[in-house]
């Protein structure tokens, strides 16, 4: 097994003919945290969907430690080890956060096809477990006290954060996070970036899409760059930032102006 | 399941008391189930107007075994699982016999709860499946479906010598049943049926199995459903150049029947027993005039006056045994013998069944008026 | 530690388990058909207020449920309590072979081919299908439940035997709630997408949601036919269905207590209203559009947020 | 030969009835994303209405081709001010509301205005008088048609046709089917959507009002309930053809009728609603969202 936890070679992505990743390849080793970057539109979101199942590639492979999972359905992706979070928050906005939380130890539980009708002693021995896990979770996230608030009624900060936890709960190998510090202030983004890098420490892999370059230079070690569905550089964080290509890519785009 | 005894016996000895404290009272409850809502509701209401106007007569008098009679009325809208609820609702109420209902369909549903609670009923429904259980609560009222059958069996064989014929049915319990017995007495006497098919009533495009039928060349087409069907299938009959003559069943007897098929009403051939205003009794006619007087309207037809028939011979077997026992009744009511009626002589038969019926064949005319053409 | 809901509950179980000695039988046969209904509305509402899936054919397996023992008692001779096992198990393997072909489908779809299941199960009950289902007419003379030899008949027996029937599906509904199944059917209501990338597999809940839902519908069945002595087709038709559809949404779709208001409202009124026959239907088309535009989510809905209490601790 | 053609025939004839009633139902997802359940009754309301306005405005037995038309016009102008009333009152306080919420409505809309025309006209069958449209029939190589099969199968063509039209080619329709994209971009556009939304119940309940009146010209028995049976066939139809999708009604309308009397004139009457379904449901395993439905990807 190579030092790489995933690949990605030559992946292609088409909408109605139009291309949306073209020929896409890069490589994440085991415990790092890998940044990609791009203007809006640029297929970076389409990428982790085809990541994480919920498109499928019509060309190239996916390895994960090696093995092929291009066109695994989402949810075998998650038992894999792949979690994420959602650019556009996905919660379960009616449900409490503690209740979102418990999501993430869905893959964990040891439940049995008929604890949903009968319980027995295992099912309350594994249920305590998953309960005092969502615990550990929300107080890692400063999140305790709003244990029985519906997640949608919550800031926009604080959402995220329910979502990291939510991801984080079923215990990923890699954790995918797309674009987690949009729409945070700055105390919030400083907070996130401590949280990115403890999570980092518990040995998860991690892979993000940030707009806030100043949080991508300082967390990541190795960065890619798309714009069209294709990259148009990589390599490390301060490369990256001087390299002509990136800069060109950026001013030829209102990418600044929209997330003002 | 221990725990729950006490509350049982106390909850059963409730019950006992309200069953025991209706049997004291002093009234003798009637049940009527009928359609009093619903696709039959005009038939429904006749059956409850006319149990009225006779219980209504008889409290006059003084009502019955020195006591009132009261009416009990549940409205099965002429589904199956609404009789079903009727009749336990009936029993509950405590009623010594109930009087419907009008489709077969609803009466068969009921029956088994009467049986068990041996409550008498009658009923006007005519298929030969009401009497199969040989319930000894169970009266017909009416003439059953195979002595429809036979008669018409007998007028196309020996009268109209049909060489090819179609029979249709609906999916209710009585056409199904008539469509069966006409099928059955029509093979006893060699006639050749080419056809044999179910339309859903309500459907209103009966083109597609009309169009089927066409090719087969019939001389004649039977419907044993209602005329709301019926009438639509004579009409799309003649607009598809169907040359075959039309007999409708004792149902297609209706006003609405010659409105539905418009000008395609003329030369439908319709099987019934005589219509109210032709019966020849004097306790029919006097009825007629009671029943004008008090509702301003005729009864809908002569199956309400069938069940006020039953009506009257239930309340005669009281009368004549001085008993509220209902076993006792039934015994007095199945020794009847030309029972005076309003829709003819009642004899009743061991298994419930009315004896006698007679047929004939009216031809609708041009101007919607029948002619009859064989008895 | 009790919430206030199942202070609610406890209050009206004892009211329902008193409930026969109140009444005569008459209104106990209301009763009793309150409680089969509602069993039928929770199953329901396992599989649309749950799992979220628009499902608008359940009259299919409580009917399922009543021909199994029906069929099985008058056609065979078993006695009833023999039937109850394959009045469940029938309508589970039914909803695993049909729910299993379309589960795939969104919303509205959905909704349209389990109205098809619901109309073609009518059609077979019709045609009367290898002599079984009696046609149109259904079967009639049902037997009643016995036991060693005594005869459980009176209308306070059915009752009790509903209530019964009632108890273990409350305990089922609240077990599975409190169980990873619950939940995820839950999260899959909410978010399909979210739901997945938590490593929830959409078609197995949604099918376990479908198949455990047709099981108590089934069991209902059993006790309906038992009831009445009697079923046949127009019992489970597609309008039946639609009842129980509202009933869910009327109430509070995964609301425990929401669902029994709603049974009660859409069923017990009407046979309390009868005497305004014709009218009734009316007012109850109005009152379903007032319900909705008042609280869109039910008259009681769903609360969230039944955690441990040692998570609440923080809680301010 | 013929056989087949006359079953073509009749099948066109229910078809395009089945067509109008169904564009009714996919105009209105189409926008709203709402099942209007109440629409079927809408159609049966308008054959009463029509009945009346024909009985009491021009007296039985007048046959001029001028009252026709004026019944038509004026029942279809009622059918879309209660179809606008319906709107307003059941479904647009419910929009922001969940999606199950507004069906409930609509289920319950459908009750009023079935329940209303019971009080109304009363629970037996009403009945059309048989001299609405001249009784003429022309037989063609042993194929029957009447001169009502064939108003119904000219208007109601000339009618998609003219809708076909106004969606594609006016402003308006572009309008309508900006609006069915996206309501929020719509909005942004300067798009008025409650009006849109307006003119959407407008043309779908007038052209259901149509297919009511026709039903009763050509069937002449109607009943009060009868708005459930052709409502859900329609609706089966647009699924069918992919519901929103305006050609799609129509194919699946037309589809749908034809298959029908297929199945009835060739294997067996009985079943032909069970074949109905399991052809809609083969349907939807393979093309999950109907015939001409696309796929729509949710965004993530």
């Amino acid at each position: 097994m190579s030092e790489y936890i995933l690949e990605i070679k030559h992946v292609s992505k088409y909408f109605h003919g139009l291309v949306a990743i073209n020929d896409l390849s890069m490589k994440v080793k085991k415990g790092q945290i890998y940044g990609i970057i791009g203007p809006n539109g640029a297929g970076k979101t389409t990428l982790f969907n085809c990541i994480t199942g919920i498109y499928t590639p019509e060309e190239g492979q996916i390895l994960w430690k090696g093995k092929e999972i291009k066109g695994t359905t989402p949810f075998k992706i998650a038992e894999l080890g792949i979690l994420r979070t959602f650019q556009t928050i996905r919660l379960f906005a009616e449900m409490s956060v503690a209740e979102n939380i418990m999501s993430g130890r869905h893959i964990k539980s040891k439940q049995k096809w008929y604890n949903g009708i009968i319980h027995t002693p295992a099912y309350y021995k594994d249920e305590k477990e998953n309960w005092e896990k969502v615990g550990e979770l929300m107080d890692f996230f400063n999140l305790s006290e709003y244990a029985t608030i519906p997640a949608g009624d919550l800031s926009y900060g604080i959402q995220r954060r329910i979502e990291m936890a939510r991801a984080l709960a079923a215990e990923p190998e890699l954790l995918i996070l797309d674009e987690p510090a949009a729409g945070l202030n700055e105390n919030e983004t400083l907070e996130l970036t401590q949280t990115i890098l403890k999570i980092q420490a518990m040995g998860v892999t991690i892979m993000m899409i940030e707009h806030d370059m100043e949080m991508v230079m300082s967390l990541t070690e190795y960065i890619t760059v798309i714009n069209f569905g294709a990259r148009i550089s990589a390599g490390l964080p301060a490369f990256v930032q001087d390299d002509p290509v990136v800069v060109e890519a950026y001013i030829g785009s209102d990418e600044e102006d929209e997330h003002e | 399941m221990t725990k729950m005894f006490p509350k049982f016996a106390a909850s059963l000895a409730v019950c006992t008391a309200l069953v025991s404290a209706s049997v004291a009272a002093d009234v003798i409850k009637i049940g009527v189930q009928a359609p009093i809502t619903g696709q039959y509701a005009s038939e429904g209401q006749s059956i409850d107007n006319g149990v009225r106007l006779i219980v209504d007569q008889f409290n006059a008098k003084g009502g019955i075994l020195g006591k009132k009679i009261e009416v009990v009325s549940c409205d099965d809208q002429g589904t199956a699982q609404q009789a079903a609820i009727c009749a336990k609702k009936l029993v509950n109420e405590g009623v010594k016999a109930v009087i419907g209902s009008y489709t077969s369909g609803a009466t068969e549903a009921a029956q088994t709860t009467y049986f068990r609670a041996g409550i008498l009923q009658t009923s006007d429904g005519t298929s030969d499946s009401l009497i199969t259980h040989k319930y000894w609560t169970f009266f017909r009222n009416s003439f059953p479906n195979s002595a429809e059958a036979e008669y018409t069996a007998k007028y196309f064989v020996d009268g109209k010598k049909y060489k090819k014929i179609v029979v249709l049915s609906d999916y209710s319990s009585y056409s199904t049943d008539l469509a069966d017995s006409v099928v059955k007495a029509l093979k006893a006497k060699n006639g050749n049926i080419i056809y044999e098919g179910k339309i859903k009533s309500g459907t209103q495009n009966f083109t597609a199995a009309l169009t089927k039928i066409k090719s087969m060349d019939p001389d004649v087409i039977y419907y044993s459903g209602y005329y709301t069907d019926g009438g639509l299938l004579r009409a799309q009959q003649i607009q598809l150049g169907i040359k075959a003559d039309f007999v409708g069943g004792d149902s297609n007897d209706n006003p609405d029947f010659m409105k539905l098929a418009g000008g395609s009403a003329e030369g439908t051939f319709l099987i019934n027993v005589p219509t109210p205003d032709i019966l020849p009794y004097d306790i029919a006619k006097q009825f007629l005039v009671d029943y004008k007087a008090k509702y301003n309207m005729m009864p809908a037809s002569i199956w309400s006056l069938m069940n006020i028939d039953g009506l009257r011979a239930v309340l005669n077997g009281m009368e004549t045994t001085k008993s509220e026992d209902t076993k006792v009744i039934a015994a007095a009511m199945h020794k009847l013998k030309d029972f005076p009626g309003i829709t003819g002589p009642v004899t009743f038969r061991e298994d419930g069944e009315r004896l006698g019926g007679g047929y004939m064949t009216y031809e609708v005319q041009a101007d919607k008026s029948y002619k009859i053409v064989y008895k | 530690m009790m919430t206030k809901t199942s202070m609610i509950a406890l209050v009206l179980l004892i009211f329902m388990g008193f409930f026969p000695m109140f009444v005569d039988s008459a209104w106990l046969a209301v009763g009793t058909t309150f409680l089969v209904f509602s069993v039928v509305a929770f199953s329901q509402d396992i599989i649309l207020g749950r799992a979220g899936v628009f499902h608008m054919g359940h009259a299919l397996f409580f009917g399922l449920g009543a021909y199994t023992t029906a069929i099985l008692n008058v056609q065979f001779g078993w006695p009833i309590l023999a039937t109850w096992a394959p009045s469940v198990l029938i309508p589970m393997v039914c909803a695993f072979l049909l729910a299993g072909p379309i589960i795939h489908l969104k919303g509205d779809y959905l909704l349209v081919a389990t109205i098809g299941f619901n109309i073609i199960f009518i059609q077979i009950l019709e045609n009367d299908v290898f002599g079984l289902t009696g046609g149109p007419n259904g079967i009639f003379g049902i037997d009643i439940v016995r036991l060693f030899g005594i005869q459980f008949a009176s209308q306070t027996y059915m009752y009790y035997m509903a209530f019964i029937l009632l108890g273990i599906t409350l305990f089922i509904m609240r077990n599975l709630d409190k169980s990873k199944f619950g939940r995820a059917m839950f999260y899959i209501n909410k978010d399909e997408i979210a739901a997945q990338s938590m490593g929830i597999s959409i078609r197995y809940y949604k099918l376990y949601a479908f198949i455990l839902g047709a099981g108590i519908a089934g069991a209902a069945g059993s006790m309906f036919s038992v009831q009445y002595s009697a079923v046949s087709p127009e019992a489970f038709n597609v309008t039946q269905s639609i009842m129980f559809f509202t009933i869910v949404l009327v109430g509070g779709s995964a609301s425990l207590p929401g669902v029994l208001i709603g049974t009660f409202i859409m069923f017990v009124l009407p046979e309390v209203f009868r005497e305004f026959a014709t009218a009734r239907y009316l007012v109850f088309g109005l009152a379903m559009i007032l319900t909705m535009i008042l609280r869109p989510r039910g008259i009681w809905p769903v609360k969230f947020g039944n955690i441990p209490s040692f998570l609440k601790k923080d809680v301010k | 030969m013929d056989i087949f053609l006359q079953q073509i025939v009749n099948g066109l004839t229910i078809g395009s009835l089945y067509a109008l009633v169904a564009l009714g139902y996919t105009m209105v997802y189409g926008v709203m994303r709402l099942i209007n359940f109440a629409h079927g009754d809408l159609v049966a309301l308008s054959a009463f209405v029509g009945l009346t306005v024909y009985t009491q405005i021009f007296g039985e037995g007048i046959t001029s081709l001028v009252a026709v038309i004026a019944v038509f016009m004026f029942t279809a102008a009622i059918i879309a001010v209660v179809g606008v009333l319906l709107e307003r009152l059941a479904y647009r306080p419910l929009r922001t509301a969940p999606r199950l919420s507004a069906v409930v409505s609509a289920l319950g809309a459908g009750l009023v205005i079935q329940n209303a025309v019971m009080l109304i006209w009363g629970p037996n069958m009403k009945i059309f008088p048989s001299e609405i449209f001249p009784s003429t029939i022309w037989e063609i190589g042993g194929i029957v048609v009447t001169f009502t099969q064939v108003m119904i199968l000219g208007i109601s063509a000339m009618l998609m046709v003219t809708l076909f039209f106004f969606i594609n080619r006016t402003k308006m329709g572009t309008a309508i089917r900006a609006v069915a994209i996206d309501q929020d971009a719509a909005k942004l556009m300067g798009i008025n959507v409650n009006r849109i939304i307006m003119v959407i119940f407008i043309i779908g309940s007038a052209l259901g009002a149509v297919a009511g009146l026709f039903i009763g010209a050509y069937y002449r028995g109607i009943t009060f309930d009868m708005g459930w049976m052709y409502g859900l066939n329609a609706f089966v139809a647009a699924i069918m053809g992919g519901i929103g999708n305006i050609p799609g009604a129509m194919l699946g309308g037309l589809l749908l009728g034809l298959f029908n009397a297929m199945i009835t004139g060739y294997i067996s009457s009985q079943w032909a609603e069970t074949f109905t379904f399991i052809l809609l449901i083969v349907i939807l395993v393979f093309r999950p969202t109907g015939i001409l439905g696309e796929t729509v990807a949710e965004k993530v």
